[in-house]
Order: C-alpha cells, then structure tokens, then sequence
C-alpha cells in the first residue's frame, strides 16, 4: 500500500470494495459492452457476497449482465440489449429470466440509456431525444406503478413535449436521468494518483461513471503519476469521482480488454452452452464462481495456454489470428 | 459453377446499395459482411462506424460483436455512444445502417423484442440496443432477414425499430425528419418499398430462386411485378469477401443469425 | 496535393476556406478560448475579405472576437464572454462596440453556450439545466422580436419548464440548440486522412464543429494517417465533420497553442493599448491584417526573436520562463 | 515589520477557507493566488480546477488566463467546458468557487456585466462568462472584491451570478439545491453573511485598517459586532506565495484586477 499513497485510502480488495459499495437493493451500473471490458471481477465478486435485489441499469451489457441475473442477484433490469454479439445473440440467462418472469424489466434504446447516464451526469433531471417516436418502447412501460414510487426509480418512463421553441408541431421525447447508487467499471489504467486511464472504446462508462454517487474501478495496473499525466488528453476520469480502486490483472475476463487481451472465445461458448440448462448453470456457477478461492485460482483455471492465446498484441490491440469460432 | 453462400450473396446484394461518401452504420454477422465488401469493393470512400463509437476501423479482421476489439483497431477515433448515436443523425452526413430483426411487417417496421405477449413473452430476444435509434436517425436502413413467413408477418409482435410506420406519409408524422426503409436483403432476394405507399415489393430475386418460393414465405400479400433477377457474386468479389473482408471464413460460410427461436 | 489524397478536396487555402465558407450574415463559431487556439488567421482573413452582417456565436472567444467586432464584420453576438484574461479584462472593441450600440448582442453564460452547442451537436432542439434560475440573464433578452423570426436565431432566448418526472416544485431553462452555418478552429495535427487532434484543452471545439453546418479547421501540420491512426483515442474528430483543411502553421497567434507555442504578451498587450483608440486600432488593421500579403509576412512581422520566445517546450506545453507581464 | 500587498493578504485570508477535498474552481488574478496558496499552505489535499477543464494541474507557473497554456499542465485531465461545469455542480463533490466582480450586493449577488442600463451600457464588462454558473452550482462562492462604496451596492446594475438572491430562503426557493455566497474577500477584510437572514456582516478586517474605513466604504449598512482583526501573513506564508506559487511575481505585487472602469 505505502507505494500508492495518494490513493491509500480508496486501494482495497474486492470483496470489501463490494461489501462498501454493493448494497442489497442498490441501483447498480455497469461499464463495458457485450463482450469488452465488463468488471467480471466485481460482479462474480457480487455473485459471491450473494447480493440481492439489485436495480441493474445497462445500456448493451452482456456477460456481466447475464451472470448476474442467472445468479438471483438481480431484481429490477432496466436495459437496452441483453446479448454478447455471436456469442450469445441473446444472453440466455437474460432471456430465460424475462420469459419465466423472474425480474422486473423496462425495455430502453442504447442512446436512450446512454443519454439517461449523460443525463444523470450533467445533474439535469431530463433530457429530449427523437429516438422513440413510433417504437413500442414508448408504449409499453415495463414497470407497474407501485414500482414508480421507489428510490432511483423514474416517476414515468418517459415524457413527451412539443419543442417550445418551434411554431409548428416538433414533439420530442424526454427521458429521465439516471443517478445510480453505484457503477462499476474495468480500466487499463489508474494512476498512483486515482487517474482512470481506459484504451480503445470508451462506450458510455465515462457518462456511467459521473451520474453514479459511487465508483468502482478495476484496473490492469496501476502506474506512476508521472506516466499518467504525461498526456492527460488520454485520461477518462479524474480521481475525485473513483471510491475504489482493485488491481484485478485480466479483471475483464472472458470478455476483452484493448491492448492486453483479447475475449476468450472457447470461455463464452462454454458459458452459454452451460448456461442453456438450469442444472449446468449451477455448476458454472459453482465451478467458476462459487469455487474459486482467489482472482489467482481463477485464472489458474483459465490456463495459461488460453491466457497467452487471447494476449492482445500491444499495438494492434487485440489478439491477431485467434481463433474465434 | 461458382459455389457461394447465403451470406455472401446477402452480403454482395446490400453492399450494393452503399455509395461513396455514405457514412455505413454496421452491426454483427452479415452486416459487417455487407459493410466491409460495399467499402472494399463498391464504395471506397464509404465510411464504416459502430454504434459502440469505433470509427472507420481497419478491420483486417472480422469482428464477433459491435464491441470487439476490432472494431477499435486503427479507427480514425475511438469515441463513445452518445458521439456515435449522434453522428446517425446528423444532417451534414448520409449514413446507411444494416439491421437484422426477428420480424419485419410490410413497412419495414422491426421487431428485435420478443414473441408473445411483452410481459410474458413466449421468446425473448436482446431488445432494441441500437435498432430503435438509428431506424429513427439514419438516412436509410437495409435489413437483413432470414426469409420465413413467420418472420414476414401481418403485424409485429412488439414494433422495436421504425421504419415507413403506417406507410404513406405516417413516418414524418411522427416527427422524424428523414430515413425509413431503404431495402430487406433476404436468403431469397431483395425486398424495396413503393414511394408512394410505402409497401414492401419484391425487387430481386436470387440466382435459383422462385419468386413463387419467395410469396409463399412471405406472411402478408406482396407485388412481384417489378422483380428481376439478382446477378450471381463473381469470382473476383467472392475472392475479396473470402481472402480480405473475412479471411478466418467466420462468417461468409456461416447461416444467417438470425435473433434465436 | 499530391502528398494527401485523401483530403485533396478538402485542402484549400485561407482564401478560398473563407470566400467558399464564410459568407455575408452567416451565423459563425468561433473555437479556442481567449488567448488560447484562436483561428486568428481564419479570422484575419475574414476581416480582410471583408465579410458583413457576421452573427456570432461564442462561450468565452477572446481575440478572434474582439478584431471581427472591432473590424466591423460583426453584426450580432451571443456570447457569455468577452475578455482575454489578465490582458484584457474586458476585450476593448467589443466593450465599445456595445456601449456604442453597434452591435445587437445578447447574454448567455458559458455553461449554457456550451449546452447549446452540445445540443446542436446532438441534433436535439434544446437541452435543460438549472444556470440561469434568479439571474437577470433570464431577464434582458437582448434581440427585439422582429429579430427573432430571422434564420438560424431561437424563437425565444430560453423556455423554462416544471421536471415532469417530479411532484415537487422543480423548475429548469430550456435553451435552444445552435446550429451554426459555419465553425472555425485551429488544431495542432490535421491527419492527411482528414482525421482531427487537438492536444491541451478543447474548451467546446468538438461541441462546436459537430452543430455546424460547415467546419473550417486551420492545423499546425498535416501528419500522416499511420501517425494519427497508431492512438486514434486521441483524436477529435473523425473527417467527415471537417469542409476545409488549411495548414498554417502558428495559426492561433497571438493566442496559444499547446505543445506548440504560448501566447505572445507583446502582442496582446500592444493590441490592447491600440484597441483603446479608434485611429490607433485602425493603424493596427492596416499594419497587422490589411497590410499583410500572406500569413508569412504576417510571422516575418512578428519576428524571429519572439517566435523563438514564445516556442513551447514540447513536453511542458507552454514556453517556461516567458515574460508575461 | 512584514511587507505584504494587498493581493497577498487577500489571498491568504481566502485560501484559509479551503480544505482538504475540496473542488476549488479558480480563476485568473488573485483568485488563483489564492487557490494555490490554499493548496500549498493550508489544504494540500484540494483540487485546483477550471471551467476551461483542466483538472488539478501541476501550477508550476502562475496562468493569467483560464485557458492559459498552464492550466493544461500537468494536470489529471484535459476535459472541456460541459465536464468543467458538470463537476462544479456534481453532488458527491464539495466544491468551492473564487470569483470577482465589478459590483456585489448585500445578499452576495454579483453583476459582471454592466452599469447603466443593460442595452446602452455606461460601462460593459466581460459578462458571465462561466460566474452564473458556478454561482449555481458550486457548494459556496468566494467573491474577491476592491472594497468601494460604488461596488457594494444597494442594488446591482445587472444581477449576473445568484448568490443569497433576495436573502433568507430566497436562493433555495428558485429551486437551486444548494450553494450560496461563503464569504467575501476584499483589500480591506473579509465579510461574511448571517446564517438566517443572508445578510453580509463584517467577520475580520486587516491589519491597519480601521472598521470604520470599511463602514464608509460600504454602500449599504453593514453589522460590524462580530469584527475581529485577521492574522497578517505569516514569513513561511509569504515565502511559499512568492517562490512557489507566483515565482514570477504576476500577480503577488500586483493590485487586484477588477473588471474595468
């Protein structure tokens, strides 16, 4: 600890990152998209604390998503895509969960989500978009209205208002902000001084991040300020919005992580294969979760030879030639 | 004979409609099939993006998801949602998106919810990701279908995504300035939509097709008067789909993936 | 040309960016902020050209300002700033300006003109947010009515709206979106594939390029696309937002441009003091933009001593040491 | 004796309200003597921001302008405007606003933008610039001001930046959730507001300044009972603002900056 002593006090491991920040009940976001940079530590961390009744509020996650609803932890969804690109054109445990009505779910677009975080991240309590017009998204309301009246639940779906600043008929959809208790995210990079540093695609994390009262960060590394603040036109988040910080090295997999490694194809094929019945879902979760005693075991598990196969190549990115089938 | 698949003939008779300066919204599968041959071979200064936010990517390989790495490889920029979302509907820019569905209606409207009822649904699918929103900004959507009568329907069971609404004028009714449904680009053939009403008539018809084959896996009536039939891929555009756009083979010999059952 | 073919049409200079783009009574951007990453020699040649009627469109635009206004090219101005920090506490010509009555102006704070720039650049009509509640910004519209029924100027300065997503009393402004017909900025790196990348702070450049119409960009150089493309997280806009591409290099000065060379005190405040009186200011049109045949007699102007002074340690970003007084 | 301007004296007895954690949105002038002073001195773990968006730069020269070259240096983050403005009004943040002013009334509202009347102005200042902002926003404003009876005014000119508004509950009323003007700093002391009714009284003058100096050099009545004499600057003080904060002497010698005349 004593080399990190600017962030000495928010460095911590993950099990009491999720027991501060995790709370049964908790309106939870999650950085990341299908198959890339989803905080799988963290959430198998959750799975593992065994939280409960958790408001997920995604735009396209995926495999953090679908553990989390195939493990109970998940209550109330409010999501755009539940799918991990081939690998899963719908998360199957996302999709079991709705057609066996077991959660509580309201059905947004990406950029209605995205702009809900931004939203939330401005501390605007809503923001217009014509996306929406015409689509069911805006004719069904997933949530029935005892729900309406809790905590971080918005009062309605959406609004709809003519553009006060046009004479003829302009209507506009207005979407409520988002303001979760909590988002967690994975970065390439946190400095010694609590700077958040992400490669490659930056989806909404960064929206995520500002609108939540709480942060999660797993990282790769974590490198000197000196490094950090070389370029600072790089850097994604500044320290004064990071509540904790976890070195999880390859804290993204089975999903991907630009310029270290690439997602593990073979891991998500398993996955769903496993996930397609209830009894080998438990023993996913048992073997994979539930069973592991230490980031270290799981990895062990994952093998080297699967470890040195999706290495990205630094400058490219990802992992050239992999076979991905 | 020249032996290709659905994919590839799919993916050569959308990558036709994309012209040079076209601003290419694509997705998974056969889109980015699509999106990769029109560049390579019919749009050179056709630009390819994803919503995730990747800018005109290299792609010297194919990607498995609309976040995969190679998505982000050697873009122009890396950018997020919200950027990206607002570049599908900028007025300066013609941008052209490939979306797939679970049932498309006679006016190009999409479902990528579910079947059934919306709360007890019989099958769930990912829901709207980014269909709902580029369906209302871009300039054009071209589907990609897999041609079935069930996926061809009267009335969708849920309308995600879009696309002529009513037909006629009901589209710009609702307030969307521009866009609709440019094309279907189906295993059968190609679908386009009258100017007027905005009803979808079969346009092509691929090489060893019938149209009769095309009708009866159509849920709802269709005009065939206009149809002809689709020039087979040749050789030299195979050779780029197979050797450059797609070399791991991931997806030129693959079947359409459709949202599952 | 023949170095660039990707941006061959795109490549064009001062002149031709200004006579194609920049046209009587359009509405205008201007980027950067005070002394820093003005497109001077964009506006210079405007002045030159001697373009009317300009309805300019700022957050806190310092010199490119204060000469477009003092030049007379300015008919209309929103803007929530017109000063250039410790070197002009107020910018000279566009006080007089407005005390004068010559200009039609209008108050905004920078918070909402970055908002609205925001909102163009989302093609949204208007964006929310609590600024402006109690100030007397929301008080004064400075247009008449017979102004705001003309293109590309809001109906009205702002709307103010109850949040329909609360049952308390909770009131917001709603400001319009602009969307300028023209943005102009001065960037470090132009790629030669049309991509691009400011270093330092970009205020509400991208904001600002992605609401217009059309975007002229002046760059420091064009560097090759295998440059830029190697860390495209650090790029700033992809090419198809940009209409013209003009290297000139020092292109910002007397302003700053980060990495490359700090803003020149001399100037600033010889430009201050000649701004104060009406012939002197003429004189100083005449010496530093009437009276100049090309950018490089602009620079053999200012001469070599102070070029060398004002050049930015490249790793520091600014010149070390430099009077500033 | 100590030798001190009055822009160091000023600085000193405003960094003084800085602390650890803190957000503290500087400006140019004295205010971001100030800033640095406090981080320096009195509170090493606050952050220095500007609305430009540079986030905790590393300062080694003093800027003399928000968007100077030196508040890009060395920072955590180079953002833009929308993020500077979103951090000033974040909840989970506590931050601290420096501003100026050519004119403040009782309740601690600021006018930068005129005097006379608005469109045929006598004298036009900056105007808001990103002051209304942070005025909204921020968690309490510090309001640096040269103390003369014609810039402590019964009335403003313009009101530009809310501070207490109309005094008592007015400022939450208008629907802002909080804030409020902390403090004033001026060249003869620092003033404060009482905690019911938002009224300005006088909390410390300066060494060598009588009280009634400032009676009369306030435009309106002024509650002086709780007045007491500020602590002049201390030699490490000086030492750390001269050598480490304004090496170069910009602004230490200097006399405060207002808006013109």
């Amino acid at each position: 600890m004593n080399r990190y002593p600017e962030i000495a006090d928010r460095l911590m491991g993950l099990d009491e990152a999720v027991s501060r920040f995790v709370k049964d009940g908790c309106q939870l976001a999650i950085g990341g998209f299908t198959i890339t940079r989803n905080p799988m530590a963290v959430a198998y961390e959750i799975v593992r604390q065994r939280v409960k009744d958790i408001h997920l509020v995604c735009h396209s996650n995926g495999q953090a998503l679908d553990v989390l609803v195939g493990a109970g932890c998940v209550r109330r969804l409010e999501i755009a895509y539940g799918g991990n690109g081939r690998y899963a054109p719908t998360c199957v445990r996302f999709k079991k969960a709705v057609q066996r009505s077991e959660i509580e779910f309201e059905d947004y677009s990406n950029y209605q989500m995205s702009l809900r975080f931004l939203a939330g991240a401005l501390s605007i309590p809503f923001i217009p978009t014509k996306s929406g017009l015409g689509s069911d998204l805006m004719n069904y309301e997933g949530f029935p209205p005892d729900i309406r009246r809790e905590k971080k639940v918005a009062s309605k779906k959406y609004a709809k208002m003519q553009n006060p600043f046009s004479e003829q008929r302009d209507e506009v959809v207005l979407l409520p902000a988002l303001t979760p208790d909590v988002t967690i995210l994975h970065a390439q990079f946190v400095g010694d001084d609590g700077t958040v540093r992400m490669k490659g695609l930056t989806f909404a994390d960064i929206e995520q991040a500002k609108a939540a009262d709480a942060v999660i960060v797993t990282c790769e590394d974590i490198v000197p300020r000196s490094f950090i603040r070389t370029d600072p036109d790089q850097n994604s988040l500044p320290p004064f919005f990071v509540d904790a910080i976890v070195k999880v090295p390859y804290g993204a997999h089975p999903t991907a992580c630009y310029g270290f490694y690439d997602y593990d194809p073979k891991h998500l094929n398993l996955y769903r294969k496993m996930a397609e019945d209830d009894a080998l879902f438990r023993e996913y979760l048992d073997e994979w979760v539930y069973g592991v005693s230490s980031w270290e075991d799981y990895l062990t598990k994952v093998g080297m030879e699967m470890i040195l196969k999706i290495k990205a190549n630094p400058v490219i990115g990802y992992a050239p030639g992999l076979d991905r089938k | 004979m020249i032996q290709y698949s659905d994919n590839e003939m799919m993916a050569l008779a959308a990558g036709r409609f994309i012209k040079d300066g076209d601003i290419v919204f694509a997705g998974t599968g056969v889109s980015i099939l699509a999106a990769t041959a029109a560049k390579r071979i019919f749009a050179p200064k056709a630009v390819i993006f994803f919503e995730t936010g990747g800018i005109d990517p290299s792609l010297d390989e194919i990607p498995m998801a609309v976040a995969d790495l190679r998505a982000m490889a050697g873009t122009s920029l890396n950018s997020g949602l919200i950027e990206a979302f607002s570049i599908v509907g900028h007025r300066k820019l013609h941008t052209v998106a490939f979306l797939g569905a679970a049932q498309i209606d006679r006016y190009g409207n999409l479902n990528t919810t579910c079947i059934g009822d919306y709360f007890k649904p019989r099958t769930r699918f990912s829901g709207s990701g980014g269909a709902c929103d580029v369906a209302t900004f871009a300039s054009g959507v071209i589907t990609f279908m897999q041609h079935e009568k069930r996926r061809f329907v009267e009335k969708l069971d849920y309308l995600t995504s879009v696309g002529w609404y009513k037909g006629g004028n009901s589209r710009k009714e609702l307030g969307l300035r521009r866009g609709g449904a440019l094309a279907v680009v189906t295993n059968l053939g190609v679908l386009r939509f009258h100017e007027e009403t905005k009803e979808m008539y079969l346009a092509e018809y691929f090489p060893g097709v019938t149209i009769g084959k095309i009708v009866e896996s159509t849920g709802f009536p269709i005009d065939t008067s206009m149809a002809v039939e689709a020039d087979a891929p040749t050789p030299g555009e195979l050779q780029i789909l197979r050797e450059e756009v797609d070399p791991q083979r991931l997806i030129c010999q693959a079947v359409l993936a459709a949202p599952q059952k």
